[in-house]
């Protein structure tokens, strides 16, 4: 069966919506929803969410035709093949140009037939591995992390010293991190004097962890991973005693980890990626305001991105003058990220590289006698 | 000497369950074991059969010593038993139960299974020849498809039977073979076990069942405390005062 | 006797169903998850010999899974060996490695091996999780091929690889038809029904257990090579305990130790989940509840429900039996 | 030395807690005869009510762990009432699927009431205390002292009060309990009730140096499952005495061996023990 | 003092107790005799509410069983002890004979004085007061059981065949006691094989066959029929 053919099929059935003769854009997507990675599903979807709302207002035109956007969610357990499963269904059953996959494994499972299935995958995963497959139809959304490790080495060495303790988390991501930041700091003259990680799905108490890392009488310490157990592990390195700086994984973010130290005395010394709500970007003020009001409680970066992922892809349909072929779609990508409006610019992204990756300028912060400070990048 | 025990002893943390035990089986006979409770019979069976492996001393068979062989292998060399609480595969019906008895004289492997090989058809075909022999043989061809959960006590031991004897085995042990079986039915059974002696099977039972001994058994070994108190013919063994004193008590003879 | 007649008639009704099912729908979802089941059928047989027909619950099958799963995975992406050649040798080293675990974890019994078989199933995930030069760990396998073309025979399409599972499935439900039927099965359920007497019965239960451990390996790494080959990425999270627990929720909720109940169980308990999606949040929140009370209505699974109508029928005739008994 | 001692304080708390959660799951196990895959989730709904309780009835962290004491208890006991005593007379793999089924229905309630995201417990007792090179908060010492205190209490219950001692009998013989004339039922909620309990005061002490989540439970249950195998199922002292010997060998095999493969020191100690003496460290004869 | 009327109990459809009448008077001991298979264990069951009666009525001291727990029989002072047993396997004998005191476990002192007694009986479960129930052997455990049932006190005791696998000499000192206990106001009903030795101690005795009762009477008018005696007594 040719799978392209099925979509087209079906997709003139599903997206006409006969009572308000409005036609119908379905956008995939495919994450966990249940289960211990729900949180960070929420989040993504929330993200989406907000932004097909705000478009749905008054719908956007393409060809001359109004179209809305409707989002089809599906929960996949963070299991690669419940992604397939659900991936299959939503090209079958909804006929979606675009399916959001917020994890590597979800991804790479879809990436073995998005191709021949003529999907776009809205990739939310900073793994390199894929957008060096090859894969036409896939965009990468988050920015890589590379350009963090400079300016956080140097903030942290000058301010507290070289001797650094690595508790990164257990995840991929995590150890990718560990693995570009430790050489780094050691070539620039600092020292690291303990190295582990902490697997948050599994620790229940981090003083075992601090106790040894803290042995070696570290100057800075590095971790990250979700931002309120990240600022579990800082609380009590403080009650341990602890009284250096902390290098943070990107993953945490400082506005969230201020929920549960309370104050940003604790995190003193902290370096690490300008939250969301600090951030100087155009559409930012905007869409805390929203985001803030509708669910109670600030966004972070990961609503942020699909947010403003989901703008630039219906920009890029305008501009292709198409709203199934994924193909073509993914052609005006780069289009899409030109002619997106300033006040939705939740992040600001030039250009899309070769590979399918958004290409983001980063910002980074320190906390500095209690308070967020950008720290600018050379 | 058939089944020959030498010095044979188990110890449960601080009590010597089984004590020194010399014991000789004859071949061919009805051998009883008899004892207060608590004397170490049951706990004796065990050792022979290698449920247990003693802490001294050792099991011959046929001048071999099995005594630290598993269970299996032991049954796969001819002896069978039967439990003090009836044993059973309490889910199955009493052809499956006693057609699994028979397995042990089968060689058939996964590869006959799957292939169907001609081996798996015979010995299938042995198998159940035997299971109907067996069960006919124990007199309960008529409930041969009825669960055995729903069986009454007699007819479950008589299951039990079966069982040991779908092994092909040279000698049976039995433990209390007739423990809540009526007068009438006591007999029936003592007529199998007859039966089955009369067929060359060697015997080995225990029993609280004075008069039933008393009539089959060609020797007796009394046990208290673990150890050997006594041994003889039926009437030897009714006139030992020590006997008497520890385990038949005034009805002796009843 | 008569009671695997009904088994075989509905396995093959089913098969039947199964073999026709791409010729009336064109639905690429359906196919997908269907293929999928077969996959999981396929594993739950595996469990079935050991939990079902022995009495021992594994409970690291996915991680036997996983071994087949990654065996085949590394084998085609990293060592580059043809993948028929790796499909033949995955179930192999999982069936290999899972003697050398069998040989210990059978020393011990009932709830013991089941927590013990948890944690070397929890071990293997950890392993496949960490040692990441091997495994890639967290990030995953990506690049397993498809099944190689056999002469004109190409794998490429949903449907190709639909029926080649099948195929799959058909012969390992074979080859468990004629194990379970075989002198051998018997001596497994005679393990199950008491250990005990089938050791005093001369039946060697070490041996025997083995084999049945065994045995659920292969079918167990052959399912994982099969998804491996499917689903075309892995990650360590295919090892999980949530994995087994969905394995052998399909065993229970189908029928435990029957022979159509890894089939109707896992028909059943992937549907039900897939059809449950719409609920978005709320799916967990029924299927909970929808499992338990499955379970306590059937408490024998579907199978047992349709079998304990016949045990009626069958009591009558034992009370016939009685009194036929009594009047001779 | 210095850091060894920390190390044993550590392994301290952590037992504590291990234990505790053993001890609910040991006991239901006695009824269930297989572990209850729920108990995880109970522990969870046990840090949600006492947070709830605190951060929105604005009670008092005492008051608030007593109500959550109460609700988790009730709950377990609902779950006994509805679920496992229906299925009392199946095989006890049919419970441990219900038991799934639970769990997979708590997470999700969890998640749709309270939200997916972590959740702070305050409490009172966040002083930071240094003695003898020692550094621990007071709630540290809350939860041993505790535990213990609860661990105590419930052994005595058990062995020397008659209501104790009828939990253990029906555990080992369901008809028998009801010929000493003893209600089975009641008994077996009773059972489901203390365990929810012991629960929930666990996760009530442990959330303020955690934190509260719908995934919380994963992180002890699993652990707790080897726990009551080191020390033999049903066995009460075994609980207590496997939840502190995971814990000591956790802080110290994190220290001493790799902290990396921390996690795996329960899992493989649980192999060795296990390979060596197939019926638990605990076990005993019987035929 | 207890009454079964028209009682029928049923295994899925199989009538295992097939419409029965059974009357025990206070201070009476009753034996039910009979083959094996013919009903005696499920008339116990159904009188000590482990199993439900398919009809009729069963009647203590004039009140109806009907629905009732065995927890809730147990402590209208019917107690059973089982021909299986029932024993708590892992608790020590000491514990065992205790729990058969549970619904007297209000007066301690009492206890004490039963569980005395209890040990005077069977000696060698002082003995092995601190052993696991389940690692004694066969007749031990069977001590276990009957002991457990006299630790009750109660006032009618179901003895389902007590002298299953005791030996000759414990048999003799058990019929002894249970006669005892009855002198001292505990009415008895009993089912055993030795129906010589029950009988002898008996006020009245039934008999069954195929779920039904056959023969009842008076000890004496059992003793003298023919077919009772060649078919229970073996003489
Ligand atoms: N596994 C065991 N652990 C500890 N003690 C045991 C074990 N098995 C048996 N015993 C003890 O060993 C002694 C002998 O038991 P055994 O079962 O052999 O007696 P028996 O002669 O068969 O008695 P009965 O006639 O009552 O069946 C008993 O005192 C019993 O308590
Ligand atoms: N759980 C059960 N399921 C089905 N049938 C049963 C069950 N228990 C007993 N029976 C049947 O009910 C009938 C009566 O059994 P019961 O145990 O009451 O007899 P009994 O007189 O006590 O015999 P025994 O002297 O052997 O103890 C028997 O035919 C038996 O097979
Ligand atoms: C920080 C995020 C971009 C990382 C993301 N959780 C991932 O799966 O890779
Ligand atoms: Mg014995
Ligand atoms: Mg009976």
């Amino acid at each position: 069966i040719d799978g392209s053919s099925t979509t087209n099929n079906n997709s003139t059935d599903s997206s006409t919506n006969a009572e308000t003769k409005e036609k119908v854009v379905n956008i995939g997507y495919t994450g966990p929803l249940s289960g211990s990675a729900a949180l960070y599903g929420e989040n993504t979807l929330n993200g989406l969410e907000m932004a097909a709302e705000e478009i749905n207002e008054e719908g956007f035109e393409v060809n001359g035709e109004t179209y809305k956007l409707n989002i089809v969610s599906l929960d996949d357990k963070y299991l690669p093949n419940e992604s397939a499963s659900n991936a299959k269904r939503l090209v079958q059953e909804n006929a979606t140009p675009i399916i959001y996959a917020p994890h590597s494994g979800g991804i790479a499972a879809l990436q073995v037939f998005n191709e021949q299935e003529n999907f776009i995958i809205g990739a939310y995963s900073s793994e390199p591995a894929i957008t060096e497959q090859g894969n036409e139809l896939t965009v990468r959304i988050p920015p890589s992390y590379h350009g963090y490790v400079e300016p956080f080495t140097k903030y942290s060495m000058e301010r507290f010293g070289e001797k650094l303790a690595a508790i990164p988390p257990v995840t991929q991501y995590g150890q990718d991190w560990a693995d570009e930041l430790l050489p780094y700091w050691e070539e620039q003259g600092g020292e690291v004097v303990h190295d582990s990680s902490v697997d948050f799905a599994k620790e229940t108490d981090f003083y075992t962890l601090l106790t040894n890392a803290l042995e070696s009488d570290p100057d800075v310490i590095f971790l990250g991973g979700p931002s309120e157990p990240t600022a579990n592990v800082v609380n009590q390195a403080r009650q341990l005693g602890f009284e250096g700086g902390f290098i943070i994984m990107d993953q945490a973010k400082l506005d969230e980890m201020k929920r549960i130290t309370e104050t940003y005395e604790v995190l003193e010394g902290a370096i690490g990626t300008m939250p969301l709500v600090e951030a100087d970007y155009p559409g930012v003020p905007a869409f805390v305001e929203k985001y803030t009001e509708e669910h109670g409680i600030e966004p972070g970066s990961e609503a942020g991105f699909h947010y403003v992922s989901l703008y630039i892809f219906v920009e890029a349909m305008k501009a292709a003058g198409n709203v199934e072929d994924a193909t073509v779609i993914r052609e005006h990508i780069q289009a899409g990220l030109d002619t997106l409006p300033e006040d939705k610019q939740v992040y600001v992204i030039p250009s899309i590289d070769e590979n399918g990756g958004f290409e983001i300028l980063t910002r980074v912060s320190a906390v500095e006698d209690g308070e967020i400070i950008g720290i600018p990048i050379d | 000497m058939y089944i020959e025990t030498k010095e044979l002893s188990k110890q449960f943390g601080g009590l010597r369950a089984v004590n020194n035990v010399d014991f000789s089986i004859d071949k061919g006979k009805i051998n009883a074991i008899i004892g207060p409770n608590g004397a170490g019979k049951t706990t004796f069976f065990n050792l022979i059969s290698g449920v247990y492996k003693p802490t001294s001393g050792q099991v011959m068979f046929k001048g071999k010593d099995i005594s630290t062989l598993p269970a299996n292998k032991i049954a796969e060399l001819g002896v069978a038993r039967t439990f003090q609480t009836t044993h059973l595969f309490e889910k199955s019906n009493v052809f499956e139960n006693v057609v699994v008895g028979h397995s042990l004289r089968t060689q058939s492997n996964l590869w006959d299974a799957i292939f169907r090989t001609k081996r798996l058809k015979q010995e299938q075909e042995r198998s159940n020849q035997k299971a109907l022999e067996v069960i006919s043989f124990v007199g309960l061809s008529n409930v041969a498809d009825v669960p055995v959960a729903n069986l009454s006590q007699e007819e479950k031991k008589r299951v039990a039977f079966a069982l040991a004897l779908a092994t092909d085995p040279e000698i049976i042990f039995l433990d209390e073979p007739t423990a809540g079986v009526n007068p009438d039915e006591t007999e029936e059974l003592s007529a199998l076990i007859k039966k089955m002696a009369q067929q060359g099977i060697t015997i080995c039972l225990i029993e609280h069942k004075m008069k039933m001994i008393m009539e089959l058994a060609d020797k007796i070994m009394v046990l208290n405390y673990g150890e050997k108190i006594a041994e003889g013919t039926p009437n030897e063994i009714n006139q030992n005062e020590e006997v008497i004193r520890a385990y038949l008590g005034g009805s002796a003879s009843a | 006797m008569i009671k695997n007649n009904t088994q075989k008639y509905i396995v093959l009704g089913l098969l039947l169903v199964a073999l026709l099912f791409p010729l009336f729908t064109q639905n690429n979802y359906y196919i997908h998850v269907m293929t999928l089941s077969f996959i999981w059928m396929i594993a739950v047989y595996g469990l079935n010999i050991l939990a079902g027909y022995t009495g021992y619950l594994s409970l690291a099958h996915a991680g036997f899974f996983a071994i087949g799963a990654y065996a085949l995975g590394l084998l085609t992406v990293k060592a580059e060996v043809g993948f028929w050649l790796a499909l033949f040798l995955a179930p192999i080293i999982t069936t290999i490695i899972g003697f050398g675990i069998g040989l210990i974890a059978l020393r011990t019994k009932e709830h013991f091996f089941a927590i013990y078989t948890l944690c070397v199933g929890y071990v293997i995930y950890l392993l496949i999780d960490k040692w990441d030069s091997l495994t890639e760990g967290v990030r995953g396998l990506m690049g397993i091929p498809l099944p190689s073309d056999i002469g004109p025979i190409s794998f490429e399409s949903n449907i190709a690889q639909y029926y080649f599972i099948l195929v799959v499935l058909l012969f390992s439900i074979f080859v468990i038809y004629r194990i379970v039927n075989s002198i051998v099965g018997r001596k497994l359920v005679a393990i199950r029904n008491s250990e005990q007497l089938a050791l005093s019965l001369g039946i060697s239960t070490k041996k025997n257990k083995l084999l049945a451990f065994v045995l659920s390996t292969f079918f167990a790494g052959l399912a994982g090579a099969l998804y491996a080959s499917f689903i075309r990425f892995l990650g360590p999270d295919i090892g999980s305990t949530n994995i087994t627990f969905d394995l052998l929720m399909y065993l229970i909720v189908g029928g435990i130790g029957t022979l159509s109940g890894p089939i109707i169980g896992t028909l059943l308990v992937v549907w039900l989940s897939q059809n449950l999606q719409f609920l978005q949040d709320y799916r967990m929140l029924i299927f909970g509840p929808l499992l338990a009370l499955l379970i306590i209505f059937s408490p024998r699974g579907i199978v047992g429900m349709f079998s304990s109508m016949k045990q009626n029928l069958q009591q009558k005739r034992t009370l016939r039996q009685k009194e036929q008994k009594k009047e001779a | 030395m210095e850091i060894l001692i920390q190390q044993l304080f550590n392994g301290l708390t952590i037992g504590s807690v291990y234990s505790l959660v053993a001890l609910g799951l040991t006991l239901v196990y006695g009824i269930l005869h297989v572990p209850n895959f729920a108990h995880g989730a109970i522990y969870m709904i046990g840090g949600y009510v006492t947070l709830t309780m605190m951060v929105y009835a604005g009670l008092s962290y005492w008051l608030a762990m007593i109500i959550s004491v109460l609700v988790v208890g009730t709950l377990a006991l609902l779950m006994e009432r509805l679920i496992f005593h229906p299925l009392r007379n199946s095989i006890s793999i049919n419970s441990m699927i219900a038991a799934i089924g639970m769990l997979l229905f708590l997470e999700a309630f969890a998640q749709l009431f309270w939200g997916p995201d972590y959740r702070e417990m305050p409490t009172p007792y966040n002083e930071v205390v240094n003695v003898f090179g020692l550094t621990f908060t007071v709630q540290r010492i809350l939860i041993v002292v505790a535990a213990i205190v609860v661990m105590i209490l419930l052994y005595v219950f058990l062995k020397k009060t008659f209501i104790g001692r009828t939990i253990i009998a029906l555990s080992q013989n369901r008809e028998g309990a009801f010929l000493v004339g003893i209600n089975a039922n009641k008994v077996a909620m009773l059972t489901f009730f203390i365990a929810g309990a012991l629960a929930a005061i666990a996760a009530s002490l442990t959330s303020p140096i955690n934190l509260v989540f719908p995934g919380m439970g994963h992180l002890v249950i699993l652990k707790a499952f080897v726990i009551i195998i080191i020390g033999g199922m049903g066995s009460i002292p075994g609980a207590i005495v496997g939840g502190y010997i995971l814990g000591f060998s956790e802080s110290i095999g994190a220290t001493y061996i790799s902290s990396d493969y921390k996690d795996i020191i329960a899992f493989v100690l649980l192999i060795i023990i296990l390979s060596i003496k197939p019926n638990g460290i605990f076990a005993k004869g019987e035929h | 003092m207890l009454k079964l009327n028209k009682v029928t109990v049923k295994y899925g459809n199989y009538a295992a107790v097939n419409n029965i009448n059974i009357q025990v008077k206070q201070g009476e001991i009753v034996v039910l005799l009979g083959a094996n298979g013919a009903g005696k264990s499920t008339v116990f069951h159904s009188i000590s509410g482990l199993k439900k009666t398919a009809s009729g009525e069963i009647e203590f001291e004039g009140v109806a069983l009907k629905g009732k727990s065995p927890d809730k029989i147990v402590q209208a002072g019917i107690v059973q002890c089982a021909e299986d047993r029932k024993l708590f396997p892992r608790m020590t004998v000491y514990d065992n004979l205790i729990m058969g005191a549970y619904i007297h476990r209000k007066t301690k002192s009492r206890i004490k004085q039963t569980i005395k007694e209890v040990y005077e009986l069977f000696p060698i479960l002082y003995e092995k007061r601190h052993d696991m129930a389940g690692s004694l052997s066969g007749g031990q455990q069977q001590m276990v059981a009957i002991g457990r049932a006299l630790m009750a006190k109660p006032k009618l005791m179901l003895l389902d065949e007590p002298s299953i696998g005791l030996a000759p000499l414990i048999v003799e000192q058990m019929f002894d006691s249970i006669q005892q206990i009855n002198q001292e106001g505990t009415t008895i009903l009993l089912a055993e094989q030795n129906a010589n030795a029950a009988l002898n101690i008996a006020d009245k005795g039934y008999v069954f066959e195929n779920g039904g009762v056959v023969v009842e009477g008076s000890k004496e008018e059992l003793l003298s029929n023919e077919e009772v005696r060649k078919a229970y007594i073996g003489a």
